[in-house]
């Protein structure tokens, strides 16, 4: 389908229309930063911001997720039969994503539905139902590195459709049939307006100037790069929080636990992560990642590596910087992978 | 952790401490018909309340 | 699209302790819906997920051989909240049961060669379902000569005592059970598993051995089969690591690329030389 | 400021060299601004890569408890008041031996709340911040601002009462003043002047961000149990959702955990990703200590923390 164009004085007619059959989330600016909300109204919508705070990734796989319900009880028949949580309602729309976050959830997808077993429908139905409409970046910040990572400011993937902001108007790209629905009605955009957005982009892709090699990371084996002496010094100053892979926005390691509370009781899942201690450890006493060492290389293996093995070469990281501003710490993503290529 | 309990804003008379003998069966009776009737009239807790029911 | 996360319920038809030490018990469940056990599509090597409602779920071999019918065992040890609160459930409870889940002993790869199976201590349990398997008159012409080795700390501790009983009596397979010191009333074998390994010096001539064990076992065991001439493409073992999906999703039993719980358990010595040692 | 990075990166270098220490914990600059790194040289070429800034928001004793076990042998590490109480506590928690470390005292200069600077360019990206004087030369791509230091210190290095550190073996500048005049007892407790009611609207309002990575008490050199209750899951003292009673548990009980021995270095603030004020419960705490106990922690290595020893005149009017 054609390039479709919007003018932004007509955006309010525009998402009130789609208002009608979404639920229109985008960035907006709370207490200083941009953060996901709901979307009240469409002047609330951010058009300059580098990237919101957190990932988005709460809409399909919530912090918190209560995954089934059951009666408190092992001796009746209804103490095992469990009820799963109803399906999200209706269909939702995330506007003016960043191209390397819905990026994140195409690399999600592959690990979360995998075949007949491995097909998590709670990620599957609000994948389903929700609407990804992209925000291409004509700004990126210095730690964004997602042109070194398979992505890049006007990356399409994941997406169903993009957005370039050219000033008074929009250039709106369909990418899917979802995305279709979403353009549908808009006029045709013209080849200046086309060409204005592919400068755009070529820009902004020159703006980014933190490189990152993967090229020995990918000719070398798993052992080769397991065992490498660099792993040493990583660590060193590592606190084993959570707070890169909470802001990540492809980490999805979880916990499942059970809550009871008189005669009920419901399955809830809460993300996890590997830095924690308590991760891997067996009931034994026994722990496969016992020291911070083996906690750190793992989150970088399974990033660079493990992914990439497994999914024919995907990395499970879109360049989009967050650990590199949040961790406490100032692990730098950046420096280790380059370490890992050196 | 009275006071810091009592500082985020649990009701002062939620928590209750005694120095009770096992000797003192009549202290420990005494006790226990206080603090309850304490926490009866301060009514249902409204905080730090975990309703699993709700939608998460 | 069935949702994989849910359970199927089963009911407790039966629960004894194992052992002398009442650290492990072993359960026989029954599908409450028929069906289900019907599309339970296991075989030996796989595991599941008992799942006790409130306390949560743990990732536990399938000891039961789909040969014997719906029904599935499972051995429990008790170590953690989940298994305890099994350990005290009874007879008549119910309880769920998710899979069957991970790849299985490599049956078919096997076909044709001889089997040396060796277990210590509980780690026996997918052992005892290829054993049933493996010596069911539909597939025990298959397979070449069977030697199974099997040892435990004490004779109270050794497990399915009335199966390898019946396996030896029947002549099908070389069965070795050895205790780790001499006990009163016992008159089999006394050694550590690597020992009597060493002495029954079982030939890795078109052989396929699948081994397991707690790791010390393992780690002797190894040079045993070393020196015996074997290959790490030969040896087939089976691995645990903490679970939580089951699914290859949740991020945390992953050996390198390999998500235990859906790549694995089973790996050849030779995959696992490959391989970070995060198990 | 320079001049103290030199004689550290001196002194470090001439420890290591003579063998005297294995390792030197200090600090090194970060890839992005305002963000200052531990940094552990091991060589005398390492320890070029030192530096000390008005970004060291890290609480550097942590760094001393979390190592396995001869790991590393003698340490040398930067330490300015609050990491030298800390390190105080931590002697006297007999985590640590006092001859194992070796201390090379700097009197802070008030650390740099890098939100706070943030905060004056709502949705603008920092790309460089430096240290001129007195003041912040902030820069981004369409701007460039000089900030005052003392406008955008972090809030516990403005009431600090202990600059300098209170035990150390070598001085890398003269000692400067000891506070910077801020009284903690008019800013701690916050909610306390709040009536019942709003004090828990507040409390739930100040972690209704959390997202319980637990950087809050990873960053904190007092948290050092192998397992944390809020880890331990049998029994399992604190739920794992991010319901709102579980995630005030955890907050409730981390400062509680801190009673009499929070040196108020602001570490934990600091490493939180979400900006949370968790010192409005470790101050409360320490507030109560000063009050009950006129007690004041990590500021002398004789002195009997409150919490660990019984005494008869111990106030005991909570208890009926």
């Amino acid at each position: 389908m054609a390039d479709k164009i919007l003018a932004k004085d007509k955006l309010g007619e525009f998402l009130g229309k789609l208002q009608a059959d979404y639920e229109l989330h985008a960035p907006q600016e709370i207490e200083g930063k941009a953060q996901w909300a709901p979307l009240a109204q469409a002047e609330d919508a951010l058009w300059e911001f580098s990237n919101t705070h957190m990932s988005p990734k709460e809409y399909f796989f919530p912090q918190t997720e209560c995954m089934m319900r059951f009666v408190n009880q092992q001796d009746g028949e209804d103490g095992m039969v469990m009820h799963a949580e109803p399906e999200l309602e209706g269909k939702r729309l995330l506007l003016n994503i960043r191209p390397c976050d819905a990026k994140a959830f195409s690399v999600l997808d592959m690990i979360f539905v995998q075949d007949e077993m491995t097909n998590d429908l709670y990620w599957k139905d609000k994948r389903d139902k929700t609407t990804l409409v992209g925000l291409a970046c004509s700004d990126p910040c210095p730690t964004c590195f997602c042109t070194s990572m398979n992505c890049g400011p006007a990356s399409t993937t994941g997406l169903d459709a993009l957005l370039f902001d050219l000033g008074d108007k929009l250039l709106v790209r369909a990418l899917t049939e979802k995305g279709e629905a979403v353009a549908e009605g808009l006029d045709e955009a013209g080849e200046a307006e086309a060409a204005a957005a592919e400068e755009q982009t070529k820009a902004a892709e020159a703006k980014i100037t933190s490189e990152v090699g993967m090229d020995q990371v990918n000719a070398r084996s798993v052992m080769e790069l397991y065992e490498a002496g660099m792993w040493d010094r990583v660590y060193e100053s590592c606190l084993n929080c959570g707070t890169c892979t909470y802001a990540c926005p492809t980490c999805h390691c979880f916990d499942i636990q059970d809550e009871t509370q008189g005669g009920e009781g419901r399955r809830v899942r809460n993300w996890d992560n590997c830095m924690s201690w308590l991760f891997t450890m067996h009931g034994t006493g026994h722990n496969p990642r016992g020291t911070k060492k083996d906690r750190v290389r793992q989150r970088f293996m399974h990033k660079f590596k493990y992914i990439p093995v497994k999914r024919g070469g995907e990395i499970g990281c879109v360049g989009c910087g967050r650990c590199v501003l949040l961790c406490p710490v100032n692990i730098d993503v950046r420096r280790v992978v380059n370490d890992m290529n050196a | 952790m009275k006071n810091l309990l009592e500082y985020v804003g649990i009701e002062p008379g939620r928590l209750h401490f005694s120095w009770i003998s096992s000797a003192e069966a009549t202290k420990f009776q005494d006790t226990v018909i206080e603090v309850t009737e304490a926490v009866k009239a301060l009514g249902p807790a409204q905080h730090m309340i975990k309703d699993i029911r709700k939608v998460a | 699209m069935r949702n994989t996360y849910i359970p199927y319920p089963v009911r407790i038809k039966k629960a004894e302790v194992a052992t002398e030490d009442k650290q492990l018990k072993t359960f026989l469940l029954e599908f409450m819906n028929e069906q289900e056990g019907e599309d339970f599509d296991y075989t030996p090597g796989q595991f599941a997920e008992l799942s006790v409602s409130g306390y949560g779920e743990i990732p536990i071999g399938i000891a039961s051989s789909p040969t014997e019918g719906n029904d599935l065992l499972f051995t429990v040890n008790k170590v953690g909240s989940v298994s305890t609160q099994l350990h005290n459930m009874n007879e008549g409870d119910v309880m769920g049961v998710r899979g069957p889940l991970g790849n299985s002993y490599p049956l078919a790869e096997m076909e044709g060669k001889n089997i040396t199976i060796v277990a210590g201590g509980f780690a026996v349990t997918t052992l005892r379902s290829t054993m049933i398997w493996l010596l069911d008159p539909a597939n025990r012409s298959k397979y070449g000569e069977i030697t199974f080795i099997y040892g435990a700390r004490t004779p109270g501790l050794l497990l399915y005592e009335d199966e390898w009983r019946q396996w030896r009596e029947s002549g099908q397979a070389n069965v070795n059970i050895t205790i780790d010191r001499e006990a009163e009333g016992w008159d089999g074998l006394v050694g550590f598993v690597p020992t009597v390994c060493e002495e029954v010096a079982p030939k890795p001539d078109n052989a396929v051995a699948l081994i397991c064990g707690p790791p010390v076992m393992i780690r002797f065991t190894q040079p045993v089969f070393d020196k015996l001439g074997w290959q790490p493409e030969q040896i087939v073992m089976s691995l645990e690591n903490r679970m939580k999906c089951g699914i290859g999703i949740c991020g945390r039993c992953n050996v390198g690329p390999e998500y235990v719980c859906k790549d694995g358990p089973v790996f050849t010595k030779a995959h696992l030389d490959q391989l970070p040692k995060e198990y | 400021m320079e001049a103290v990075a030199e004689k550290i990166r001196e002194t470090a270098a001439k420890l290591l060299s003579e063998g005297k220490v294995d390792c030197v914990i200090g600090y090194a600059q970060g890839s992005v601004p305002m963000r200052d790194y531990p940094y552990f040289a091991y060589t005398p070429e390492e320890a070029q890569n030192l530096t000390w800034s008005p970004f060291c928001c890290n609480n550097l004793a942590n760094f001393l408890i979390r190592r396995p076990k001869g790991e590393i042998g003698k340490v040398a590490i930067t330490a300015q008041g609050c990491v030298s109480r800390s390190i105080v506590g931590l002697i006297k928690e007999n985590q640590i031996a006092r001859e194992d470390v070796y201390i090379l005292g700097v009197p802070s200069p008030g650390m740099v709340d890098r939100r706070k600077v943030a905060e004056r360019f709502p949705l603008k990206t920092i790309t460089e911040v430096t240290v001129d004087g007195e003041d912040l030369i902030v820069k981004g791509a369409d701007f460039e601002e000089r900030i005052p230091q003392k406008e955008v210190r972090r809030d516990n290095c403005y009431t600090c009462v202990q600059r300098n550190p209170v035990i150390c073996d070598e001085m890398m500048a003269e000692e400067g003043p000891a506070d910077w005049g801020g009284d903690i007892d008019k800013v701690a407790a916050p909610w306390e002047k709040l009536e019942p009611a709003q004090r828990w609207e507040a409390f739930v309002g100040e972690i209704d961000s959390c997202i319980r990575c637990y950087a809050c008490r990873d960053a904190c050199p007092l948290c050092y149990c192998h397992v944390c209750f809020v880890d331990e899951s049998m029994p399992q003292w604190c739920g794992k959702t991010q319901d709102e009673a579980d995630v005030a548990t955890f907050h409730i009980l981390r400062a509680f955990h801190c009673a009499g021995r929070c040196t108020d270095c602001g570490a934990c603030e600091s490493a939180c990703p979400q900006g949370i004020k968790v010192r409005r419960f470790t101050s409360k705490i320490e507030k109560d200590i000063r009050e009950l106990y006129d007690y004041t922690p990590g500021m002398d290595l004789e002195a009997t923390p409150p919490l660990s020893v019984y005494r008869p005149n111990d106030p005991q009017e909570f208890i009926k």
